[in-house]
């Protein structure tokens, strides 16, 4: 479904993302994990038009996406989160999923109907009225996901989406993903607490001073000897 | 003149022209670098600080140049009881309300003048510093020769003052990230009353030194407020070194377009270069 | 009955504004209404940029100006009726609007407020010394007695300029809340909240700017173009000032950007301030009314800087959250 | 927050509230005078404020001179009333011009207009004036086409800047004979308001007509930070002679740049405003020496006529000031509209617009040098209008031109910097 090839991306000297490829297939949960710095983030805004990169390719279910501006990237079925949370806090909680539900149709009735569907997933329906500022940092990470959904993306792809997070938050946050995944969508992740991305990727990326260290599913992942030296082994439990 | 030293005199012209708007910039630059808002009244304390230097000359007679300091104390005084009852107030609320605040200051501040100073036209007479000096058919005059190097003198002091010194090091980092700032014992609220104070500090040197050559009324702030703005931006907003070459980029297009294309348009020459710029480098030259 | 109440609000307060001129019957006074008109259909204008979409704008006379000189040249030159030059002036003000947008909306912030600021005066300088319009020496339009609607000129009525202005004030405030109510709206509001979070909802920023910049340019070319009938006399200082800019600017943001009704609230204040302090106080030349409205401005930009209907907001949420316990 | 909601409030609804009209009393004739009484021309337009002060207070008093209505109390025809000048200030700007006319027109009723220095705000406040059927008498705009405008209650005292022009070109032709100079080339320096373009344009046509090549044309900004590459620019082309337009603020930078980059051609003659504004020899003291302007007014014209000199003692009595001549136009124009009401004998705008019509006032009645006032039956300006050209020297005006006034032998061509 997304296939990056060779992606390179370059601030100044410092090499972010070096000659990266991944694929990700449909269906699946796919998780990026690196310490901090590892150039996750910058990964992500290659994908999503947020950033061009200066070499490789970024492929979505056949189209050649790589330096599209990142609306119509969105517009083409991958939508996205940041890590640190964008709402748009004048709105109101539904208004915000509206926004995106907007992606796709210039009907208000069918905005509020399908922003509402998203708000139930992510488990906002009591807020929707609530200006999205006044949100805690839990409910704002999960509102962007609603946003997110509401676009009727195919991929949703989550910067961090669990940091920062409470225990009893994260179960309910690991479930949402779950739950959204379990409706045909796509998943690309982002953490780097190792422990919540394991159980529930299919696949894992592990990434290290902007290099593919490691691809491959979780259970072997684990026992890389190059991701416990690189990335376990170095920063403990980071 | 032979056409070479015509434009060397039009550069000349430009970089002192262009000095005294770094003077203003340097202010705007500050409050910006700083507390990460815009003051459009710093036109207006360099008229307070005119209006300083000029009755300290007809009141005790002292030269402007040798009454600065005193200048500069006023208004960083005033400066500081600004920020604290005025701007401390807007400092976490949006870029409108503050902008509001400022605009409605230098209408204050402009009327205040006129009402106690009146609207005539006053120059400082019997300065120290005058006279023209002719360096290989080049005129550079002297009173317009002392703001450009206090100009440079204060970009370079303020400069290391923010990057050397302690202080300069906890108004950094303020800027940067006011949590963590607060987290290791700075008080924040007492940097932005310094930064405030030292901004207007900065205005009440360029009205000492601008005292000298220029004449003063209660609306010359605007005079040189829109061309100091357009410095900031041009030289990256917050950017000590970039209003005070922002400044001299607007002073030399200004001169060398007034006199190689026409005065008439020589503003809209000035502005297009900053627009130019900015739409290439939207953060302007040095931004960040 | 909510709903019920709201629509008797609106009627009543149509109501007022139609017989509002009738019961001012000082010449003085029609001016300050239609002043106050005037300044409400532009700051309802740069609230759909500055205020929806967050791009504030210091430099809108530019569009006044190309309004108030369209108009009149087409009248002065050709004969044509203000009417249909007040279309030609707003259309001409869009392009010009796109053409100033598509570079400087890369800027934000200040950077786009100080861009506006300097393409103001640049525009007033390249009128100045445009001869073809009249340059420095402006255009006085023709008198034409007479009071016909059709000529958008009224000799004897001041009343007639405050109801053409009524209208106009009345459509752009339906078409905000069209537009509010829209995609577009709630597109306007996510470019001004997070640029980010816009653009990862599929926006195209910069098309949405445009096209905000552009209705915005469209009304204050239309509001210029009544000016100049109105005042009957344009120069490049009268109508391409940074004052005016500036005031457009601060009518949108005293009544509370952003807010469908703070335009006319702002404007209704800044306006009968600064007509009467001046009439009142500017005789004797010291400046007093001037210190007076800028006062004012610092005081509302330092208590209640959401302006004057964020400060109503605020004022009701205290009393019901005073209610809720007890309920 | 909600004390400063209701003060806010209440601020406004006493504004409004406080809105009632002035009650005219019969036994005052009211005029408005409009000009800028705030903003960069503030100080101007309080010294005209005076100047129509100082007429009111010698035709409402008995004043021991030999001037029209100094011997008797107000206007004798309308059973002494007093006259009062009413000031309304424009900030120098078009609409708050026509708005504040239509203010007093609509509040004081006053019998007739008098302003307002700047020629856009003279054009707007007497378009108001025209739509009230109100007379307007204008001295000192300068305009040609305020009285080319076919209006029915327009009136211009003073002369236009035809006038001044051509006056200004016959002095140099004049001085040339006399000093054995041959002047040929010219630069024309306007500021980019009404004002300095109108100027701008009759130099233009005179100097073409007349045979004088035009070296350098410079419009500038008005109200400059710098005026450096425009000076670089005249002292590169050289001209023989500068014509200047330009506010006072302009020409005070001017002259600091020209010293700046010692420049000096062989005259500099300016048109009024900067260059006769009291602060101009304030600021630059002896800087401004030599400096010609057109003018209506100098106090040395008070050597031939006692008269002048008295009123311009009066005059500086009151403000510290001399004359000059914008405010001895405003001073005479207050006369001419006294004696039109007189002639009048009612506050009927119809009268008063018959009796201004019939204007026929003695040169010797005024303190400018004028042969006279007498309106043009269709254009209503003053056929009789005229200038004198003066110099500068030791901070005040020496009349210089027309030979028959002149109280100081010209120095021409004018010393450079180096030579003082």
């Amino acid at each position: 479904m997304l296939e990056l090839i060779g992606v390179t991306k370059k601030f100044g000297g410092l090499l972010a993302n070096d000659n990266v490829s991944m694929k990700v297939e449909k269906g699946q949960i796919y998780g990026i994990i690196g310490p901090n710095g590892a150039g996750k983030t910058t990964l992500f805004n290659c994908i999503t038009g947020f950033l061009r990169p200066e070499a490789g390719r970024v492929i979505f279910e056949g189209r050649d996406i790589t330096s599209m501006p990142a609306n119509l990237i969105c517009r083409a079925g991958i939508a996205r989160t940041f890590q640190i949370v964008q709402v748009l806090d004048s709105l109101t909680v539904q208004e915000n999923a509206m926004v995106g539900a907007f992606c796709h149709t210039n009907s208000r009735m069918v905005a509020e109907k399908k922003a509402s569907e998203a708000l139930d997933i992510v488990r906002l329906t009591d807020k929707s009225t609530s200006r999205a500022g006044s949100l805690n940092i839990a409910q704002k990470k999960r509102l962007q996901i609603a946003r997110a959904l509401a676009t009727g993306a195919k991929l949703v792809m989550l910067d961090e989406a669990m940091a920062g997070l409470t225990e009893a938050e994260r179960v309910q946050a690991v479930q949402i993903v779950k739950d959204i995944n379990s409706l045909g969508i796509t998943i690309v992740l982002i953490e780097h607490v190792m422990e919540v991305l394991m159980p529930v990727s299919d696949r894992v990326l592990v990434l290290n001073f902007g290099k593919k260290i490691a691809e491959d599913v979780p259970s072997s992942i684990v026992n890389n000897e190059e991701v416990i030296n690189a990335y376990l082994g170095g920063h403990g439990n980071a | 003149m032979n056409p070479f030293q015509v434009l060397i005199q039009t550069i000349v012209n430009g970089l002192l022209l262009g000095s005294i708007i770094a003077l203003v910039a340097i202010g705007i630059a500050i409050i910006r670098g700083v507390m990460d808002m815009v003051n459009f009244a710093q036109g207006e304390f360099l008229m307070l600080g005119m209006y300083a230097s000029y009755w300290i000359n007809v009141k005790w007679n002292l030269d402007p140049l040798v009454s600065a300091p005193i200048t500069i104390a006023l208004m960083f005084i005033l400066g500081v009881i600004v920020y604290k009852v005025l701007i401390a107030r807007v400092i976490e609320a949006p870029m409108l309300a503050q902008m509001l605040l400022t605009f409605g200051l230098s209408i204050v501040l402009v009327n205040v003048g006129l009402f106690l100073w009146g609207s005539q036209f006053k120059t400082i007479p019997n300065v120290l510093v005058k006279g023209t000096i002719s360096i290989g058919g080049v005129m550079v005059s002297l009173n317009a020769l002392v703001p450009a190097l206090v100009s440079l003198l204060m970009a370079g002091a303020v400069y290391w003052f923010l990057m050397k010194t302690r202080m300069g090091r906890a108004f950094q980092a303020t800027s940067m990230n006011k949590k963590a700032a607060a987290l290791v014992g700075i008080d924040t609220q007492t940097v932005y009353a310094l930064a405030f104070g030292l901004a207007a500090a900065c205005a009440g040197l360029a009205g000492s030194v601008l005292s000298i050559s220029y004449y003063i009324f209660p609306g010359v702030g605007s005079v040189f407020n829109l061309y100091a703005f357009v410095a900031v931006c041009l030289g990256g907003f917050g950017s000590i070194p970039g209003a005070f070459i922002g400044g001299l980029m607007i002073g030399v297009s200004d001169s060398l377009a007034g006199f190689y294309i026409s005065a008439a348009f020589k503003y809209v020459v000035a502005f297009g270069i900053y627009l130019v710029t900015v739409i290439f480098k939207p953060k302007g030259l040095f931004g960040w | 009955m909510k709903k019920y109440t709201v629509y008797i609000l609106i009627a009543a307060a149509l109501l007022a504004a139609i017989v509002l001129p009738r019961l001012l019957p000082k010449p003085f006074e029609k001016h300050v209404l239609i002043l106050i008109m005037l300044y409400s259909i532009l700051g309802s204008a740069w609230n759909i940029l500055g205020g929806y979409t967050g791009q504030v704008s210091l430099g809108h006379a530019v569009f006044f100006g190309i309004g108030a000189y369209t108009s009149s040249i087409m009248l002065i030159k050709w004969g044509i009726v203000p009417w249909v030059g007040m279309l030609v002036g707003g259309v001409i003000a869009t392009i010009v609007s796109i053409i100033i947008g598509l570079p400087t909306f890369k800027l934000r912030g200040f950077y786009f407020a100080i861009a506006t600021i300097a393409l103001g005066e640049m525009t007033r300088t390249l009128f100045l010394n445009w001869e073809w319009i009249g340059g420095a020496v402006g255009l006085e339009l023709p008198i034409k007695r007479g009071d016909k609607l059709i000529n958008l000129q009224f000799y004897l009525s001041k009343n007639n300029y405050y109801y053409v202005l009524l209208g106009i004030f009345l459509l752009t405030i339906l078409a905000i809340y069209v537009i509010q109510k829209s995609k577009l709206g709630y597109y306007f509001r996510a470019v001004k909240d997070s640029h980010e979070a816009a653009l990862a909802s599929g926006i195209d920023t910069a098309r949405t700017k445009l096209v905000a910049m552009g209705i915005s340019a469209f009304i204050t070319a239309i509001a210029g173009s009544v000016y100049a009938q109105y005042l009957l006399y344009i120069d490049p200082y009268v109508v391409f000032s940074s004052a005016i800019s500036t005031r457009i600017c601060l009518v949108a943001i005293l009544g509370g950007e952003g807010r469908l009704f703070g335009p006319i609230i702002g404007s209704s204040i800044l306006v009968i301030l600064s007509e009467y302090s001046r009439a009142w106080l500017g005789g004797g030349g010291k400046g007093v009314d001037l210190i007076i409205y800028g006062t004012l401005i610092v005081l509302v930009a330092a208590f209640q800087p959401r302006g004057i209907l964020g400060m109503v907001e605020m004022v009701k949420a205290k009393r019901q959250k005073a209610v809720v316990p007890n309920a | 927050m909600s004390r400063i909601l209701k003060a806010i409030i209440l601020c406004s609804v006493a504004l409004v509230l406080l809105v009632s009209p002035a009650y005219s009393k019969v036994d005052v004739v009211k005029i408005g005078v409009i000009y800028p009484l705030t903003g960069t021309s503030a100080s101007t337009g309080n010294d005209y404020v005076a100047a129509y002060q100082l007429a009111a207070d010698i035709i409402n008093n008995v004043t021991n001179i030999d001037f029209p209505f100094a011997k008797t109390v107000g206007i004798p025809s309308l059973g002494n009333a007093k006259i009062e000048f009413v000031p309304a200030d424009s900030q120098g700007n078009a609409e708050v011009g026509k708005a504040e006319a239509e203010r007093l027109i609509t509040t004081i009723k006053p019998a007739a207009l008098m302003g307002c220095h700047h020629s856009a705000v003279t054009k707007t406040a007497s378009q108001a004036a025209e739509q009230y059927g109100i007379p307007f008498l204008c001295p000192d705009s300068t305009s040609p086409a305020l009285t080319e405008r076919g209006y029915e209650y327009f009136f211009r005292s003073g002369p236009t800047d035809n006038t001044f022009i051509e006056d200004a070109f016959q002095f140099i032709a004049d001085v040339d004979k006399a000093k054995g100079t041959k002047t040929q080339t010219v630069a024309l320096v306007s500021e980019d308001t009404e004002f300095g373009k109108n100027i701008l344009n009759v130099e233009k046509d005179l100097a073409n007509k007349l045979g004088y090549k035009i070296v350098e044309t410079i419009t500038f900004a008005n109200n400059s930070t710098n005026l450096s590459s425009e000076v670089l620019r005249l002292k590169q082309a050289n001209p023989d002679v500068i014509f200047m337009a330009a506010y006072t603020s302009d020409t005070i930078l001017f002259m600091k740049t020209f010293k700046e980059q010692r420049y000096y051609p062989r005259a500099i003659i300016g048109q009024r405003a900067g260059f006769i504004a009291p602060e101009l020899f304030q600021t630059i003291g002896k800087d401004a020496d030599y400096l010609f302007t057109t003018n209506v007014w100098a106090a040395d014209l008070g050597v031939a006529r006692p008269i002048v000199k008295t009123i311009n003692d009066m005059y500086k009595k009151k403000t510290g000031k001399d004359l000059t001549g914008d405010y001895a136009r405003a001073f005479t124009g207050a006369f001419v509209m006294a004696d039109a009401i007189n002639r009048a004998g009612s506050l009927d705008p119809e009268a008063i617009k018959k009796a201004l019509l019939e204007t026929n006032l003695p040169g010797k009645d005024l303190i400018v040098p004028w042969e006279g006032v007498k309106f043009d039956q269709k254009t209503h300006q003053n056929m009789y209008g005229k200038t004198i050209i003066t110099q500068f020297s030791n901070g005040s005006y020496k009349t210089v031109w027309p030979l028959n006034l002149a109280s100081t032998p010209v120095v021409w061509p004018v010393p450079g910097w180096d030579k003082r």
